[in-house]
């Protein structure tokens, strides 16, 4: 066993040693603090394996495996389980550990209030989830990846319905299970037809150009279920139920962007399918706009920032449709730093003012220094300001698109940077600035230093993560330099644009009624019709197949049982009357028996 | 002693259920605990006895080890012949599990206990019986006491909840004034006996055309049949095992039993008896005659893949929370006969793996279903909710059988039907994966919608006063066979290197070209 | 020839008088025709050459089962004199049944073949026949000792009806007006239980 | 002297006839009039009971296997003694169960009952071992006339009657039509025998076959079958089963249900078998429809009866037919199965008719009702009772599960599959009566009746039962062999001989 | 006449006790119609045995007719109790036992 591999070995199984601990200890669960000590304590020593793996590939480009045969036929070995060390799962594990230790720091703070009991198993679910999420980033086959992929969508449910007693948690908790299960159907599809074709779960065979397409047509499927990616979105802005920090780790960090880390993951089999990338990237771009619209008439904090999300994930979708993979994976790390750090921030501020909508808030820049810097320091990433990490990963993209398919999905992105800006700035705005809107908004405080301080650490990353761009395509064993070209300048400027836009339109002093454009665009998202679709197709073709199904059983099946039942009995009753109790009858049946036997006796064919 | 370690685990709780007997009932609150300790000194017994068995069973080596034979009727070549092989090894755990942890699960037995833990004693001794014996006549004779005294058991400590006969026949019923559970009981046994008599049939040809010597299985293994006779064969063990198995549209008993039945009853039905099932169609009815089963295995995966989506969509349309695992178990025994039906060695190995994995998981539902029913007077989800409040261990079960059951990694569901799935694709017929897989998801929108309806939501109702979590023994229960779970989900090797020789070895025999075999008379 | 004539004759007889044995509107009657068809059957013997046997019949059966069936038949009448009604219904079942009866067996005499024998073996002795009675039958003929013993035991004891005297008096005996009338002695199959009661 | 040793047995049950009607003798008769409330002492019951134990156990110490007796009018074999124990032990059973019931019911006449059973026992005890045509006629009837008598001992009504209701002629209606098909059965077999001994020229078993069958001949075989299957009671000569089970007293029926089944059977074996195995294809066809006909009527009209002892009645009409499914293998395997189904049986539905009875006597009549909340009140008899009823329907663990399992494989191995597919689907469905008696037994609990206290020979009785129902059901191999021997005795040669006659025919 | 012609009789006597039997309604006429049976068998069995030798048809006879003696003494014993229950002998009084 290799000294990377042990790090990676140290930072799969310290969190699942932590989940098992607080689950199986009950009373270490049941008292609260202890699970978070736990909890954190484990994600701490994961981060820092995940550091000096990070560290390790550096200097070392070749990649190390280490698997155990997990199912086997025979001789044959089917699936296995182990870990893989390279530059890819070393930064997705950075980044992973990275956010998760800062997001149960920021939790020991907003979770406070809770009882205990939920506090213990909050902590718990998300010792769980790094694991799941570790599970995931170092699998060395995408049977592995699959596992991963599943329990991070398990452990999701289960934090996104962590507020079970709220019947909106608990349905948008089942929602966002069905939606991604049914995508992940697809990537338990194509593990079927993988395996069939090559006899393994690995990524780098060679296909023949069917299979490929086919392949990764049905793991785009369950890219687009994780992934947020239009029209199977719907869940995640639901999945903002959860506590925010769950949304910040899991609904914008980390687990929604494991669709995209599957198509980076397996790179080498999307390469060789040209017509899935092609969907991709016109998917992707379409998602990213879309979702900016859509981001854009939200009041909600988090249901912004969620929408946002989706779109940035349409950005990095796009990106491995250009065939960018590095372009996809920048992006998706530098995004996880600052939306992490934006739902931080939000949370922040949600905490001081108990309320989620941003017109309950307002002025809270002055009342809430650290929180407002990092939001506005967050936004202006993901507005794409230059000099910030979010313009460096955001050109990469652009420049990946730029000229595919008639240039239509560079326009997209292009106007999504501008629409990004401006309801990132509309955000700002109105939560931070102006005049606090109720009491509590104006006497909001600073929250204390567990939520403060991953803020301050986020903030790093985000702001300086752009100038990393060549050791993180180094470690990829990847090139990139950064040359700031028309594309950039550009979208900076539209980004810049935006912001100014949103000052004029939100900056100075509340509004009672919207722009004109935006309204349209609030008219058309309240008509929902997404969901609408899938809530009627949910009642009108699946349960009504159900009942139909369940009627035949009872009535036809069992029914048809029954018959046989009451045909015997009922044979049996109207037999009885033979039985007359009249001796002579009795004779006559004798009489009529033995004529019977002699009939046959004397005309049978015995002879 | 160790030479007889077989018998023993079988004996074990048919000795118990006898001492249970004649423990004397007058002595009150001592004398039910005695029976309970008898009855878990069996269970212990048998199932450390399990452990140990499989523990020194040689899976480099394969085959049939630790060979027990005692002339039963030798003159018509009747022997009691016990051995285990890959699979029965597993099995035998899992029967010690579910008998460990039914016992534990109904300590709170109220009414004729005595009666009550004999039964289920002498039952899982059939169960036993049946995975460790190679000869036919007494597999058959071990498997028809695995069935019988669940009329009883269901018929007197069977729910008090209706469960109404159904269908336009119903009334036939009701003239015998056979409601509710007696219902149920009658017809699962009646449903179940039709089985055993096509097995009968089968079992009359096995041996007369082999002879007329011997009932050993593996003799008759190694007979040759003839072409015809294999067909017409092999769909009477079929359907014969398979009404055991929840084969549609044969499955019928299954629901209205399952919801009928006690807890410990349920857990043991649905987690072990159903598997006797499949056993019988895979052990008799592929192995002894491969030629059928290669002429059936199209219908009979067929009639699995409706099976798994059938059960499903039924699933799905339940209100009643045993009618919905009920239903759920004749989805995932389609998974197993699925994994039979491909005649390769990962679904076999998967179909065996699903037999575990659905019988701890099915084992787990059922007890906690039954904690939920003693405790909240009602199986009817819709009038449920918040219960997660109360009894957040239940709940934190729940899930992680939902879990396992819609195939979550890190569970054995997944393992098995990951198994299957592959195989199915990898056979000729690869169109039955799509309903497998679609069953799957099908059971994440069913087990998920119950789970939210029951725990989730505002806090329980006041008409539900005394709910409260899971007691000392009822912990035992769902801890053990829980984190079976999901240690199974995490390292499947634990029992899937014993069960691949079985399936490599019986494969075989299976696939082997005609001529290699031997030829008897 | 003249052999022949005696059995048309006596074979007319037996055939009409059995036929009145069943159509018989009168039960007295209808045992008295059935002693017309035994004699009948006597004579058949007598003309078949099985002599011992035309006695035997005479004997034993006419005078043995007559005797009973007419004592069977006073015994269970309240002095009627002799019009016992011997009711019949269901002529046309019954007629259906005996005929299709009649020509199977008579389908199976006309199909067998070697049957138009006209010879009559010589004329059994007595003597043969007490040998084979009691020398070769002689086991069965002991077991039908016991059984005519048992049988007789067992007739006598179904038959009588121990102390009548008990039984009248327990019908006479005083007993509450709102009680249901209780049987009749007669009706009360066991002697033993109404004895009881008069105790 | 010789000849007398080998006939044994039957002497001895006539010479213990003799033995019970002196006894009876000798008892001081009750003065008339008064003094006669007091119960006397079942004497004679004891007496017989005790005899036929010992000649029971006897029997195991000196056997007579071999040898004929009588002018080769008796032939003793394995076979015949099998079938002898298994009369005595069901006249044990019958004395031991009938015991009180005889001295409660008709306490001044018990002596004749037991000279009518032990009567109707020598009849039996002969019968196995007759290869004489008119030896059999005579035993039969030997065994068959005291059986009517018995079925109307007790006058009346087997159920108690409350005040003022008037005693039901029941068990005289019961004798009556017994004896009404029966009478009319004995003269078809007389009939019939007449046709088939005159076309046949012989009344010996092992001539028989010496001449081909003539139609006529045929018909007088037919003729006999039916004669002889109204005392086994096969459908369509069953009629007078449920109505004289219902009718007699019950400690009666369960000793008729069994013990002269068993010997009508041993009739039908030694004609058919024995006498023309050879000309199986004329009797085989009517026979296979028979147990068809069996089977289905038995379990049909089974299913809606209410009367407990009605039910039995047809179930054993039923069970019956299962036996003909056996016979009409007209095999070794299948004449060992025959006696084995035979055998457990006996057992069975004694014990079953037994617990029954005893049920009834504490209250509730022979309906379901009598038996509820029996598990409580009597768990023993329950259990039991359970144990009668798995065994009725064949499963596993008690001995009738063997027995089925073995009639229907000798029937499948001589290629009956037909009969033996239906058998075993009409044998599932009669499992839903004996389901509901033990529903009624186990999971109703109603009332407020009494605990039945059945007397000490009665608790024996049924005792016996269970331990020789669960006993060999657990570890059934000493009387499976003892069967098949028997089995293989008489048809070994008979089939060689068969055999080399075919191969004489082909040479030809 | 050859044995035919008196098996034919004996058939017909035996069909008219059949006829008898079905039809009669007092129990004593029914054991009429029984004895009338029980003759024709009687009957071929005598002519059995003179038409084609042996003594065994003649044993036979003799025995059937004490068995049939026999017979009839239950019989008429059984009707002594049906007339004590019923006070008549009609065989339809005696079918209270049924289905």
């Amino acid at each position: 066993m290799t000294r990377p591999v042990m790090y990676a070995l140290v930072a799969l199984w310290t969190p699942a040693i932590a989940a098992l601990a607080l689950a199986a200890l009950v009373p270490l669960r049941k008292k609260g603090w202890p699970a978070a000590a736990v909890a954190i304590f484990s994600s701490l020593v994961s981060l820092g394996s995940a550091i000096a793996l990070f560290m390790d590939r550096l200097h070392d480009e070749v990649p190390q495996q280490l698997v155990a045969p997990w199912i086997h036929a025979g001789s044959t070995v089917v699936a296995e389980v182990g870990v893989r060390v390279d530059g890819i799962s070393a930064s997705m594990l950075v980044v992973v550990t990275l956010v998760a230790t800062c997001v149960q720091v920021f939790s020991v703070g907003y979770m406070h209030d809770e009882p205990p009991a939920a506090y213990g198993r909050y902590f718990t679910l998300h010792a769980l989830f790094l694991f799941s999420m570790n599970t995931l980033v170092i699998a060395p086959n995408i049977l592995q990846l699959f596992a991963g992929w599943e329990l991070v969508g398990v452990t999701s449910y289960l934090l996104i319905g962590f507020y079970f007693k709220k019947p909106s948690a608990a349905r948008a908790a089942v929602k966002a299970f069905w939606v991604t299960k049914f995508a992940d159907m697809g990537l338990l599809f194509g593990l079927l037809v993988l395996f069939a074709a090559t006899g393994n779960f690995g990524w780098d065979a060679k296909l023949s150009h069917g299979v490929a397409t086919a392949v990764t047509l049905l793991f785009f499927l369950a890219v687009v279920g994780k992934s947020a990616q239009f029209p199977l979105h719907v869940w995640l802005p639901d999945a903002m139920e959860g506590p925010t920090p769950v949304s910040a780790l899991l609904h914008a960090a980390t687990m929604v962007a494991a669709g995209v880390f599957l198509v980076v993951r397996t790179n080498p089999l999307f390469a060789q399918a040209p017509a899935t990338r092609m969907v991709m990237l016109g998917l992707g771009a379409a998602t990213a706009l879309f979702a900016a619209l859509l981001a854009l008439v939200q009041t909600d904090i988090k249901k912004t920032l969620a929408y946002s999300t989706c779109s940035q994930l349409g950005y990095m979708v796009a990106a491995l449709g250009a065939g960018s993979m590095l372009g996809g994976f920048f992006h998706l790390t530098t995004h996880a730093f600052f939306k992490a750090l934006l739902f931080l921030a939000a949370g922040s501020a949600i905490h001081a003012v108990h309320s989620n909508e941003i017109t309950d808030m307002g002025g809270l820049a002055k009342k809430m220094p650290i929180t407002a810097s990092a939001f506005i320091v967050g936004s202006l990433a993901l507005a794409g300001v230059p000099g910030l990490s979010g313009f460096f990963s955001k050109d990469l993209v652009l420049e990946a698109v730029e000229g595919q398919l008639s240039n239509v999905p560079y326009a997209a992105l292009m106007l999504t940077a501008f629409l990004t800006a401006f309801y990132m700035g509309k955000v700002v705005f109105v939560a931070f600035f102006g005049k606090p809107s109720n009491e509590k908004a104006a006497h909001a405080h600073e929250s204390g230093l567990s939520m403060s301080g991953p803020l301050m650490v986020l903030m790093v990353p985000t702001v300086v993560a752009g100038y990393f761009g060549a050791t993180f395509a180094h470690v990829q064993g990847e090139h990139y330099h950064f040359h700031f070209g028309t594309g950039p300048a550009v979208a900076s400027s539209l980004g810049l644009a935006g912001i100014v836009l949103a000052y004029f339109v939100y900056g100075r002093g509340p509004r009672t009624e919207q722009p004109a454009a935006v309204a349209l665009v609030d008219r058309i998202a309240k008509t929902r019709l997404v969901n609408r679709v899938y809530e009627y197709g949910f009642h009108n073709v699946t349960l009504v197949v159900a009942s139909g199904l369940a009627f035949v059983d009872r009535y036809v099946v069992d029914g048809l049982i029954n018959l046989l039942g009451y045909g015997a009995i009922e044979a049996g009753r109207k037999a009885r009357p033979i039985q007359s109790g009249f001796a002579p009858d009795y004779v006559l049946a004798v009489v009529l028996g033995v004529v019977g036997l002699a009939v046959w006796a004397v005309f049978g064919s015995w002879r | 002693m160790n030479s007889h370690l077989l018998s023993i685990i079988v004996a074990a709780p048919a000795i118990a259920a006898l001492i249970v007997m004649f423990i004397s009932e007058r002595d009150g609150a001592n004398s039910r605990l005695a029976i309970r300790l008898v009855s878990l000194v069996g269970a212990a017994i048998s199932f450390a006895g399990s452990l140990v068995a499989i523990r020194t069973y040689d899976k480099a080596l394969g085959g049939l080890q630790r060979v027990e034979d005692y002339p039963l009727i030798p003159s018509f070549g009747v022997h009691v012949k016990l051995a285990l092989d890959g699979w029965g090894g597993p099995l035998l755990v899992l029967t010690g599990v579910i008998l460990f942890a039914g016992v534990l699960a109904s300590w709170t037995v109220k009414t004729r206990d005595r009666e009550f833990f004999a039964l289920l004693l002498v039952l899982t001794a059939g169960v036993f019986g049946v995975f460790v014996s190679q000869d036919l006549l007494v597999f058959f004779l071990f498997y028809e006491i695995a069935v019988l005294p669940m009329y009883v058991l269901i018929g007197i400590w069977g729910s008090s909840h209706k469960v109404p006969a159904r269908g336009p026949f119903k009334f036939v019923w009701n003239i015998f004034d056979i409601g509710g559970k007696q219902y149920a009981a009658m017809k699962l046994t009646l449903m179940l006996l039709v089985g055993s008599a096509a097995i009968m049939a089968a079992i009359f040809v096995l041996f007369l055309k082999a002879g007329g010597t011997t009932f050993d299985m593996g003799v008759l293994a190694n007979t040759k049949y003839d072409r015809q006779t294999q067909i017409i064969v092999f769909p009477l063990v079929w359907l014969g095992f398979g009404t055991l198995a929840g084969v549609f549209p044969f499955h019928t008993w299954s629901p209205d039993g399952h919801a009928s039945a006690p807890t410990a009853v349920s857990m043991l039905h649905a987690g072990v008896l159903m598997k006797l099932g499949a056993f019988g169609v895979m052990r008799v009815g592929m192995v002894i005659l491969p030629e059928g089963a290669r002429y059936w295995v199209p219908v009979v995966g067929a009639v699995a893949a409706i099976n798994v989506l059938y059960g499903a969509f039924c699933a799905m349309n339940q209100t009643d929370l045993k009618y919905i695992i009920a239903y759920s178990s004749v989805s995932h025994m389609g998974v197993v006969m699925l994994g039979a039906a491909t005649l390769t060695t990962t679904g076999w190995n998967g179909a065996v793996f699903q037999m575990v994995a659905h019988g701890i998981m099915t084992g787990l539902f059922f007890a906690l279903v039954g904690l939920v029913y003693e405790r909240a007077h009602t199986r009817a989800i819709l009038k449920m909710g918040g219960f997660a409040n109360v009894m957040p261990g239940v709940a934190a079960f729940f899930t992680l059988g939902c879990l396992s059951s819609l195939g979550l990694p890190g569970t054995a569901g997944f393992v098995s039907e990951f198994m299957v799935f592959l195989a199915a694709w990898k056979s000729q017929h690869y169109f039955w994966a799509i309903p497998g897989v679609l069953g799957a998801f099908i059971t994440a929108i069913y087990v998920l919608r119950a789970t939210r309806s029951i725990f989730w939501g505002p806090g329980p109702s006041h008409d539900f006063h005394d709910l409260s979590d899971a007691k000392k023994t009822e912990w035992g229960a769902i801890v053990i066979l829980g984190s079976c779970l999901v240690i199974l989900g995490f390292w499947p090797r634990l029992i899937l290197d014993y069960i691949d020789p079985g399936s490599v070895e019986y494969l075989g025999k299976v696939l082997a070209p005609v001529s290699a075999l031997a030829r008897l008379p | 020839m003249i052999q022949s004539i005696g059995f048309g004759l006596v074979a007319l007889c037996m055939l009409a008088t059995a036929i009145m044995v069943v159509r018989s509107d009168n039960l007295i009657r209808a045992t008295l025709w059935l002693g017309g068809t035994l004699l009948a059957t006597a004579g058949l013997y007598a003309i078949v050459g099985a002599s011992f046997l035309a006695s035997v019949q005479v004997l034993l059966y006419v005078g043995g089962v007559m005797t009973l069936m007419i004592f069977g038949v006073m015994i269970t009448r309240r002095h009627e004199g002799l019009d016992v009604p011997a009711e019949s219904t269901g002529g046309v079942r019954g007629a259906i049944a005996a005929v299709l009866l009649f020509v199977v067996l008579a389908a199976a005499i006309d199909k067998t073949e070697g049957l138009d024998v006209l010879r009559v073996t010589p004329p059994t002795t007595t003597a043969e026949l007490g040998r084979a009675l009691l020398v070769e039958h002689v086991f069965a003929f002991e077991v039908l000792s016991l059984l005519l013993l048992g049988t007789i035991i067992g007739a006598i004891v179904l038959a009588r009806k121990r102390d009548l005297g008990a039984a009248v008096r327990a019908l006479h005996a005083p007993r509450p007006a709102a009680e249901i009338p209780a049987p009749p002695p007669s009706a009360s199959g066991d002697d033993d239980a109404s004895s009881k009661v008069a105790a | 002297m010789k000849e007398l040793a080998t006939l044994w047995l039957p002497l001895a049950v006539s010479a213990l006839a003799v033995v019970a009607l002196l006894v009876d003798l000798m008892l001081p008769v009750p003065p008339p009039g008064g003094a006669r409330s007091k119960t006397p002492a079942p004497v004679v019951g004891w007496v017989v009971i005790l005899g036929l134990a010992a000649l029971f156990c006897v029997s195991f110490f000196h056997e007579t296997n071999s040898g004929t007796a009588m002018h080769g009018a008796y032939r003793a074999s394995y076979f015949a003694t099998y079938l002898q124990r298994l009369f005595l032990m069901g006249g044990l059973l019958g004395a031991l169960g009938g015991l009180d019931d005889v001295a409660k019911r008709t306490p001044h006449r018990q002596g004749e009952f037991w000279l009518m059973l032990l009567s109707s026992l020598a009849g039996m005890m002969i019968l196995p071992g007759a290869r004489d045509l008119l030896l059999i006629v005579v035993a039969f009837e030997l065994m068959g006339i005291p059986l009517y008598i018995m079925a109307a001992y007790s006058k009346t009504d087997a159920e108690p009657t409350g005040a003022g209701v008037a005693p039901r002629g029941w068990a005289s209606e019961a004798g009556l039509k017994m004896y009404l098909v029966g009478a009319t059965s004995t003269a078809i077999t007389l009939f019939g025998l007449a046709l088939l001994t005159g076309m046949q020229g012989t009344t010996k078993l092992d001539l028989l076959a010496a001449t081909p069958l003539s139609p006529l001949a045929a018909l007088g075989l037919v003729f006999v079958l039916g004669g002889v299957g109204y005392k086994i009671g096969m459908v369509p000569f069953h009629m007078w089963v449920p109505d004289t089970y219902q009718g007699a007293s019950t400690p009666f029926v369960a000793f008729l249900s069994v013990a002269p089944k068993a010997a009508g059977m041993s009739v039908l074996t030694s004609i058919f078998l024995f006498g023309l195995g050879a000309h199986k294809d004329v009797w085989l066809p009517p026979m296979a429809i028979i147990a068809f006909l069996s089977m289905g009527v038995g379990n049909l009209l089974a299913l809606p009866q209410t009367d407990l002892r009605r039910l039995l009645g047809y179930s054993g009409i039923a069970q019956m037919g299962y036996v003909l499914v056996a016979l009409a293998a007209n095999d070794a395997m299948g004449l060992g199965m025959v006696l084995f189904f035979l055998t457990a049986y006996l057992f069975t539905n004694l014990g079953a008719f037994l617990v029954v009875h005893t049920a009834a006597e504490a209250g509730g009549g022979y309906t379901f009702a009598s038996l509820s909340g029996l598990h409580r009140r009597s768990p023993g008899l329950a259990l039991s009772l359970l144990m009668f009823l798995l065994s009725l329907a064949g499963i596993p663990f008690v001995i009738g599960f063997w027995a089925k399992l073995y009639v229907f494989l000798a029937a499948w191995r001589a290629g009956l599959i037909g009969l033996v597919i239906s058998g075993i689907v009409l044998a599932v469905m009669g499992l839903f009566y004996y389901l509901r008696v033990l529903q009624a037994a186990y999971m109703t609990d109603e009332g407020d009746l009494p605990t039945p206290q059945p007397p000490p020979a009665l608790q024996l009785a049924i005792g016996l039962c269970v331990l020789a129902v669960v006993g060999l059901g657990l570890w059934p191999r000493p009387l499976i062999e003892a069967s098949t021997r028997a089995g293989v005795e008489m048809m070994a040669p008979l089939q060689a001989a068969q055999a080399q006659a075919a191969v004489k025919l082909t040479q030809r | 006449m050859t044995l035919s012609h008196v098996l034919l009789l004996a058939s017909a006597l035996f069909s008219v006790g059949v006829y008898g039997l079905l039809t009669r309604r007092q129990v004593v006429a029914i054991l009429l119609s029984v004895e009338l049976m029980a003759n024709a068998a009687n009957l071929v069995f005598v002519a059995m045995s003179r038409f084609r030798g042996g003594v065994s048809g003649q044993i036979f006879a003799i025995f059937a007719l004490a068995l049939t003696v026999a017979e009839v003494a239950v019989g008429l014993a059984l009707v002594i109790l049906l007339y004590r229950a019923h006070s008549d002998t009609r065989v339809d009084l005696a079918s209270e036992l049924k289905q």
